[in-house]
């Protein structure tokens, strides 16, 4: 019988190697996985490239994975946040790598890098320094810049509800990246509010289907960033 | 402002608001009209901010700031999100700005300097897709400085994107030929407006 | 007030003009937007290039529209099914053009088309017959080709429930092309098996979110295709 | 043939059946494995063919007859299949065959006649995509041909695509070194299973 559900955050994390590229859902606070977060970090790999829209806020989660130097590299749209202090110093420092992308950029990035499609052609950026060096080129009388696809080792994704086939469905607009994340990576950890017996999410409103899913934990009283960086709290606490 | 660039904007149109000054667009819409909020993390239908006590922290704008959703609102996921953005589905889009040229050229992510931390966010990939982008800031820097110029020092978001410029001085059109001033504010003559701006304006003849 | 619904079939499909290009949802059957089809007919609309999966069956629906000698051009991935013989006799008299392609650089096409994506690279064709003229390149090793986007002037959709906004859900394999069609037409016109107040629908389960649709007309019982062929019947009757 | 196939489908794969024969390997999965089945016209998780009268017209398979989903089943659009197609998802593809190459190539989708209406469905994207393509055919054609030759003659689905194989004569593997007898039929011998092959046959040396 197919089950991928696991017994513990630390077995949902257990093969994350160092020098991996791991794909981390959320939209500032809203979607991100910190319990996932906070067990890679006791899980100890390094020398990672996380690919997330922003570097997380506070001494917990994404930025407390970054405190601990685990990060090498962040590739993501948006690294400043209200409260997010821990990225700027090490970039500042020199001790962390950045790319920025556009959001959308970013976003079709990992649709593609999920989708086998290995480049494709956007508008956006063209004419502007984060499309210096790529290739640019004109259709229908509009200039597009080349992007590649994006894929990852690993993915972590916070979602709502998820069955033992991995199907998943998610809260408000906590949904952002998860899904487009789940299909991107090779394996796909995903943490859920709730999972509940196949058959109860009915077909026609799963939002990503089974087949992009590798383990899920069940994480009922996930916690919030900002309830987190309020009590000025730091992981590993 | 605000309420300027609100008037602008028709009926029924699909309209994308940028993080901090363009956010207040939505608190000024003339009565009789209905239009549809996008925000780029996820949501079609934003409604008004939440009571004290009634905010989700899953359910927020792009500012990163609870918002409620209206009947008829839907989630999407991020790739969703900028097919409608990139596909030219979203009739405006209004954004803050550090410069602007003369040209409709628009820069509002980087002032390049070394220690900065560049977050360009979304605005790339709407000043790209979406159909008219209306553009709200103050009329020079705090240091007094103008922000409206014939090039832009700072790093672009887009070029020659930029459709009008709402300021605290100002309604200012960009066209082929210039930028045209279709509205001075209250106790603004135009003398005033060309000195605290570096491109030429223009005046409209009138007709 | 937004209110997409239109009054009658005649309406929704009115704005149609000679020379078009109308992407028309279904996968065989499901989904195919019958009585749509059935007022495009009747609207006279012609030299139409039609994108669409399949080229109908019997003389009914998409059939009928190629019988009555009102597209020029098919763009699709499967051309010929059972009881389909339109098709196949214009084709082999040279009468109709056709673009065959594969099933998935179809969808990916039309999503691109609707995403603002000019461009793409798919492994899917290469070293066949349907890549011969395009552009191929190697992405680390592997071998792909160059498509285009593909946008529509009209797109003629059959969804189960939408409200007056356009949010749209679908019922079953009926989903198919229509959610992505939606997005690459100029206009699309969708005929809803019941409309329904705004707000009924779920946020978390619309699947075409409204910007991507113009008019609405509820059909609420629509044909079955294999019905109308089983009882012989060719349309107009 | 189509059980052959089955018993060589691992418990808990993703697995899409092409049209026609292919169809009927869902019916001999070996007891106590779970395969999960998608059908590229949206729907994963497909299960029985639906009991008389309880047909849906827009529930259907690849093949466009009526089916039934598992519960755990979900829809989704033609891009989100592709997506799991083209984007190496699903672990094993099953199709049938007009021609196989001694190299794996494939050819399933038009005889190349100038009277044929082509027709190329999703074989290409899905020789392209998923991660095992087993082939399941008759080992001729009806008038007695070979259909596994040196090089293809019909227009090819794809080039080096073929793992394996099935026909009512044999089981062949297709290696960098050559095509591998891996499985003879009841009453099939090397030879004869060589005289109805154009491509030259290997068999596997004993361990």
């Amino acid at each position: 019988m197919i089950n991928k559900t696991v017994k513990s955050l630390a077995e949902a994390v257990q093969d994350i190697h160092d020098g991996a590229t791991i794909m981390i859902s959320g939209f500032g606070e809203a979607g991100s996985p910190i319990e996932l977060i906070h067990a890679l970090i006791d899980q100890g790999a390094k020398d990672l490239t996380v690919v997330s829209n922003n570097t997380g806020s506070g001494n917990v989660g994404l930025a407390a994975l970054i405190e601990q130097r685990r990060v090498k590299k962040m590739i993501c749209s948006f690294p400043r946040t209200a409260n997010s202090t821990v990225f700027p110093e090490l970039y500042n420092a020199g001790e962390i790598e950045l790319e920025l992308v556009p959001q959308g950029t970013l976003a079709e990035r990992i649709r593609a890098g999920g989708a086998g499609i290995p480049a494709f052609y956007t508008p956006a950026s063209v004419n502007t320094p984060l499309a210096k060096g790529k290739e640019c080129r004109v259709f229908d009388g509009i200039e597009y810049v080349l992007e590649r696809g994006i894929k990852a080792d690993f993915s972590l994704v916070k979602c709502e509800l998820a069955d033992r086939y991995g199907n998943l469905t998610y809260h408000a607009t906590a949904r952002n990246f998860g899904p487009i994340m789940c299909t991107a990576a090779t394996t796909s950890i995903v943490q859920a509010k709730k999972v509940v017996e196949a058959g109860v999410i009915d077909p026609e409103i799963v939002v990503t289907p089974g087949i992009f899913v590798n383990h899920i934990i069940e994480v009922s009283n996930p916690a919030h960033e900002s309830d987190l960086v309020a009590q000025k709290l730091t992981y590993p606490w | 402002m605000a309420q300027n660039v609100a008037v602008d904007i028709p009926d029924g149109s699909y309209v994308n608001l940028g993080i901090g000054m363009p956010e207040m667009v939505a608190d000024f819409v003339p009565e009789g009209r209905e239009l549809i909020y996008q925000t780029e993390n996820g949501l079609l239908g934003m409604g008004a901010v939440p009571m004290a006590g009634q905010e989700d922290p899953e359910l927020i704008n792009a500012g990163k700031k609870p918002v409620t959703t209206i009947p008829g609102a839907c989630f999407f996921h991020h790739a969703d999100s900028f097919t409608m953005i990139r596909g030219g589905h979203i009739d405006v889009c209004v954004l803050g700005a550090m410069q602007i040229s003369k040209n409709g050229d628009l820069a509002n992510w980087s002032t390049g300097a070394a220690n900065a931390i560049p977050a360009v966010g979304g605005a790339m990939d709407l000043v790209a897709g979406v159909k008219r982008i209306l553009v709200i800031t103050k009329h020079n820097t705090k240091d007094g400085k103008p922000k409206i110029l014939n090039q832009c020092s700072y790093p672009l978001t887009g070029k020659g994107v930029v459709e009008s410029i709402y300021t605290n001085l100002a309604i200012i059109d960009v066209k082929k030929e210039g930028l045209f001033v279709r509205k001075l504010g209250p106790n603004v003559d135009f003398e005033y407006l060309q000195q605290h701006t570096e491109a030429k304006l223009f005046q409209y003849t009138k007709l």
